[in-house]
């Protein structure tokens, strides 16, 4: 895949030039092309004066991010205590079966990514599904797989 | 004062005793190989130099270190490796010019002369005192 | 606009005052994330499209005022008509037309959208009078749901920076510092250390340079009262920061949130540069010799930075990976300086102390655990959502007068405190006091206060499996106990889950847990088998009957259950067929259905939508 | 100077210094597989734990990482007591579920009596026991080529992005310094070969063992202001010609007054 990178000067501006930024810029970056392309590790690593096997090892202890790119629609599955016992293990066997992919894969066509998110903090609408930061509570059976209809 | 190693070559024979010495001093088994000390031949027949580590005051082997195991000991005025430090990664054996810093394949460490605790037992050994170590002001 | 001393603040609260007054009426529509996840925003929105069609007396868009969290997000999206405190549940945006023209024009209260109380059917029109809030003792989460969390005058109308004037004029750091150490003020994030104490050894570290730090990770899954405060009250947060870098002599603080919070960023930014522009931060604040900048940091999602090296680390932009701490981090913390590290709702605390004194706190709660606490009561219990009790109060109350009792009145089975590093008590400990040491005691742990309740179709092996998987995959890595330790515990538990399982590998997991607890390097290790080793105290019953019996009494380890459909019940709705990812499911319509075991893989869709509880578990 | 009390024993010690290194100095067996001088003590392979006390603490022991633990005045240090020998065996058995076929460990356990797992055998074992010893030597030298990749059990030892990585310079620290020799390198004719990257060695390997890369001879004389024809030494004849010319202005013109 290849993408502009246009966009990485604006990203490193907005945060001082040191170390300290790295996790905030992969952030910004993460944000802006939903994974961390290659030449956007090499070129944070030269922008902060960090070395390119501390930047690697950041961006794959973190779960935030990803080193492979997503789909359009990123569908996270909070598996967090209070959705596990209300069942999100069901909801989300049902949207990879729907989906024929398991968590942390994208689909073929690239429409769709699912990730399982170890609580998002919304755990009185257990279960809860995030469909591209559109926060759907109390998620059933019934209603699971709309969630991920095009 | 300072004491140096005093080096005439012209009384030195290529007899390698100060190899012996040196090897059986530190490595307990002898073997002329893993002496920090040897004898080069000067080019012409018959000239020998034993080559030891003049512990230089601007040392290479120092400054190529990049974990600091080699440190200056005050007492015997000797430039020692700290082999718990040492990582082996051989910098200072390349960048000795004088050949100094030997890695010894045995034992899997880097080795050079620590003057023995500031009293060269090669020296003692020379038998036509070609080298000796003595205080010299400097 | 700059305040430059602590009299202009007083003349502006005033000020602020009269005009949070002068809208009598008052529409409060809450837009915590559980709301707006429920359509707040659309609410908001039809507010504002509805008045700009219709004129109301004395009303205007202005007084439609978003706040934060009320706590009861289940019962989403909220609105309160002030001042007569009517309490609203479930609104759509089809009725606000309604709303407004009964409830705002005509004060009459419509009782369609009021709660009905789960306990016996009946419905409650006033907000103080809701169960869910009248059991509480609300100081952290004082504002919640009153101000709006992004004006900065909303705040300082109900004494925000009170505190900290008070501070800056009257005190010295010491006798801050003694004041929260009087008030027995303990860290709310999990230890239970105290905040005095710790203040008192940060301001003693002679250096130049200190930190202040928020906590506002809230790793554990099941906990969101950090993320409501954040988002609900900022700068109660950014006040509890500057009064304690006050006291500690730091210049710079942090706050490091969560990524799963982007709302909880947005918010915090606003009140920063609002403080910036009416100079609460940044040099001689209120005209005093104090300076204090506050920058953001955000987590990246990874549990252990919850633990306060690893925090450290991970604010200085490396991997998030805990060191031995025996020398501690309130010595040497970040970039090696002396660093005070706080939970988001200890902070919330201090303004409140300051304000009203440390024998005011110590009167809250029980000795030497002063205060109150805040809990997400979530999992099987009717109202879930964001509470706050005095300490010492019993679980019994929380779980059955605050929250309802079980959903669908099922029987009780037990309740998880203090997230991955807690356990699990079950009936016989319903009345502990909820403080500190009693929960420690119990095998369990506060934590940052998750609560989760089980009812009887919770598999407790299941719930042990669960938080080591968790574990393990949140684990760096860098210990070996913890590292394979954890992930052979887990191996271990889903052996039993499949029925596998012998009682040796009991006492094997009993000995392994012991040897991690002792062994791993930091508290994630340290706690980790907490909540194997509760379940095994507690519900060694169903161990066994995992093992003995290959039985999982709850219906939930697949390999331990068959799902069966009663042609009695069934009345042939096609619901669950339609369900059933796997195709196991066949029959005709108004036929009993049958499900084929081959083909079954036991995910339980179909009883998920079974309307007339036709298929059972065995 | 302080004085604690190691098995009974007193003790002398100098105060700051961690306990590993005082144990190590009386000659105490104490295993340690994510020890090295060169770099700040770790902590993660737990095998050195002690167990400590003091009079003042009325028996209340505390088992710390002797690596990583200051020794202070009047320490009471246990090094084998039941509780720490089970807690290395725990530890030992761990290890081995993950590295079955590692000679280095499989020695060790045997040591305290583990001859085989008792736990479940990782899918896809390897030599590394993720000590970090490489990743943290490599940046102590100030190359941080490799590092720690992914977290939890999925931990690996990996150069960025998996390729060759373009801060190496080839000077074997990491793999020299594995406890376990996983880090595998070929050095042969004039190429080594490690981490997936090809490096030119200045240096014959046949004629002497003294051998670094060209890369590390640059980055040193860069960084560390060694003139370039220390290390221009493509042969062992012209080294010793260098050395004894050098030798002898050295030897001759410093060192003797005439």
């Amino acid at each position: 895949m290849t993408h502009n990178f246009d966009k990485l000067p604006e990203i490193f501006a907005r945060h001082p030039q040191d170390p300290s930024s790295l996790i905030m810029v992969l952030q910004d970056i993460q944000r802006e092309y939903r994974y961390l392309p290659c030449e956007a590790l090499l070129q944070t690593a030269q922008v902060l004066d960090v070395k390119l096997s501390k930047v690697f090892s950041v961006a794959t202890f973190y779960n935030a991010f990803s080193l492979n790119p997503k789909g359009e629609k990123v569908v996270r599955i909070c598996v967090g205590t209070a959705c596990h016992i209300r069942g999100s293990a069901l909801i989300k066997e049902q949207i990879e079966h729907h989906l024929g992919i398991k968590a942390g894969q994208t689909t073929e066509d690239m429409k769709f990514s699912i990730e399982v998110v170890a609580c998002v903090g919304a755990c009185a609408m257990a279960p809860v599904v995030i469909v591209n930061d559109k926060y759907h509570g109390g998620v059933s059976v019934g209603n699971a797989t709309r969630l991920v209809k095009d | 004062m300072k004491s140096r190693f005093i080096v005439t070559p012209i009384l030195c024979t290529g007899c390698r005793t100060c190899e012996l010495a040196c090897s059986f001093t530190h490595a307990k088994d002898g073997k002329v190989g893993r002496s920090r000390i040897y004898p080069l031949n000067g080019g012409f027949k018959d000239l020998y130099v034993p080559v030891v580590c003049l512990q230089c005051e601007d040392p290479a082997c120092v400054k190529s270190c990049l974990v600091d195991a080699i440190y200056f000991n005050e007492n015997t005025g000797a430039y020692e490796i700290n082999t718990e430090i040492c990582v082996r990664c051989m910098a200072c054996v390349a960048a000795c010019p004088f050949g100094c810093s030997l890695f010894d394949t045995q034992q899997n460490l880097v080795i050079k002369c620590d003057l023995c605790g500031g009293d060269p037992v090669c020296a003692h050994f020379c038998p036509t005192k070609a080298l000796t170590y003595k205080s010299i002001a400097v | 606009m700059k305040i430059v001393s602590p009299k202009q603040l007083e003349q502006l609260a005033a000020e602020y005052k009269k005009t949070a007054d002068r809208h009598k009426k008052m529409v409060i529509v809450c837009c915590g994330t559980g709301c707006l996840a429920n359509g707040a925003q659309k609410i908001v929105d039809a507010f504002a499209e509805c008045l700009s069609r219709r004129k109301v007396k004395d009303f205007t868009v202005e007084a439609v005022k978003k706040t934060g969290c009320h706590g009861f997000c289940e019962q989403g999206p909220l609105v309160v008509i002030e001042p007569q405190g009517t309490f609203y549940t479930k609104v759509k945006p089809k009725d606000i037309e309604t709303i407004i023209e009964k409830s705002i024009e005509n004060d009459e209260v419509i009782e369609k959208f009021l709660f009905t109380n789960p306990k016996d059917g009946r419905k409650i029109e006033k907000y103080p009078d809701v169960p869910f809030f009248s059991h509480q003792h609300r100081i952290a989460l004082r504002n919640l749901g009153k101000i709006a969390p992004f004006d900065i005058r909303e705040y300082i109308a109900v004494d925000g920076y009170k505190a900290l004037a008070k501070v800056l004029t009257t005190m010295t750091p010491d006798q801050v510092i003694d004041e929260i150490t009087k008030s027995e003020l303990r860290g709310r994030g999990g230890g239970g250390f105290s905040a005095g104490k710790k203040w008192r050894t940060c301001r003693n570290v002679p250096s130049d340079v200190h930190y202040v730090i928020c906590n506002g990770d809230e790793g554990d899954p099941g906990a969101f009262m950090d993320r409501s405060i954040m988002e609900g009250d900022p700068h109660s947060v950014l006040e509890g920061m500057m009064i304690c870098a006050f006291a500690v002599g730091a210049k710079q603080g942090y706050i490091y949130v969560r990524d799963e919070y982007p709302l909880a960023v947005i918010h915090l930014q606003k009140a920063i540069a609002d403080c910036e522009e009416h100079g609460l931060l940044g040099d001689k604040i209120l005209g005093a010799d104090f300076s204090f900048s506050i920058r953001i940091a955000r987590g990246a999602g990874a549990f252990v930075c919850g633990e306060s090296s690893a925090l450290m680390r991970s604010v200085a932009g490396e991997v998030g990976e805990p060191r031995a701490k025996y020398i501690h981090s309130v010595i040497k913390g970040l970039y090696d300086q002396p660093t005070v590290l706080n939970n988001v709702e200890t902070f919330v605390n201090v303004p409140v102390i300051i304000n009203h004194g440390a024998d005011w706190f110590r009167k809250i709660g029980v000795p030497k655990n002063s205060g109150t606490k805040v809990f997400s009561l979530v999992g099987k219990v009717r109202n879930t959502g964001l509470i706050e009790v005095a300490m010492g109060t019993t679980m019994r109350e929380i779980i059955y007068d605050i929250g309802g009792g079980i959903i669908d009145g099922r029987p009780f089975k037990g309740v998880q405190t203090g997230g991955p590093s807690g356990g699990c008590l079950p009936e016989s400990k319903l009345d502990l006091p909820v403080d500190f040491d009693s929960l420690t005691e119990a095998g369990s742990m506060m934590g940052s206060g998750g609560m989760i309740v089980m009812d009887d179709k919770t598999c407790m092996v299941d719930v042990a499996r669960y938080f080591l998987q968790f574990l393990v995959s949140e684990s760096c890595g860098k210990c070996v106990p913890c590292r394979e330790g954890l992930y052979q515990l887990h191996k271990l538990t889903i052996k039993i889950c499949e029925g596998n399982g012998t009682e040796v590998d009991i006492e094997k997991m009993e000995k392994l847990s012991q040897q991690i607890v002792v062994g791993s390097l930091c508290g994630l290790g340290k706690s980790g088998p907490n909540p194997l080793l509760s379940t095994i105290k507690y519900y060694r019953d169903e161990y066994l009957a995992h093992i003995r019996d290959k039985k999982c009494p709850a219906g939930v380890c697949r390999n331990l259950i068959t799902y069966r459909v009663i042609p009695e019940l069934c009345t042939g709705c096609l619901a669950c067929i339609t369900a059933c990812a796997y195709h196991a499911i066949t029959g005709q319509k108004k036929e009993p259905h049958v499900i084929n075991q081959d083909l079954c893989e036991k995910c339980g869709a179909c009883v998920a939508v079974c309307k007339h509880d036709a298929i059972e578990v065995s | 100077m302080v004085t604690v009390t190691i098995n009974g024993k007193l003790v002398r010690a100098k105060e700051g210094e961690m306990l590993l290194a005082v144990l190590r100095r009386e000659k105490i067996d104490i295993p340690a597989l994510c020890h090295h001088e060169a770099v700040e003590p770790y902590g993660a392979c737990r095998l050195c734990m002690v167990e400590i006390t003091r009079k003042e603490w009325d028996g209340w022991k505390n088992m710390v990482t002797s690596c990583l633990y200051p020794v202070a005045d009047g320490l009471i240090i246990q090094t084998h007591t039941t509780d720490l020998i089970e807690l290395r065996k725990t530890i030992l058995d761990l290890y081995l579920a993950r590295c079955p076929n590692t000679p280095e460990i499989q020695d060790l356990a045997a040591q305290y009596g583990v001859m085989q797992t008792s736990y479940e055998q990782v899918a896809d074992p390897n030599d590394c026991i993720l000590c970090g010893l490489c990743t943290r030597i490599c940046d102590r030298m100030g190359f941080s080529a490799i590092s720690a990749v992914n977290r939890g059990h999925g931990r690996e030892i990996a150069p960025p992005l998996k390729n060759a990585p373009p801060d190496c310079v080839g000077c074997l620290a990491c793999a020299l310094n594995c406890p376990t020799n996983y880090i595998k390198y070929t050095d042969i004719g004039h190429t080594r070969e490690i981490w997936g990257r090809k490096f030119e060695l200045l240096r014959d390997a046949k004629t002497g063992q003294l051998t670094i890369t060209k890369e590390f001879a640059e980055y040193l004389s860069k960084h560390r202001v060694i003139p370039q024809d220390y290390f221009d030494l493509n042969d062992e004849s012209h080294r010793k010609e260098t050395a004894l010319s050098l030798g002898k202005i050295a030897i001759w013109s410093r060192e003797v007054p005439q």
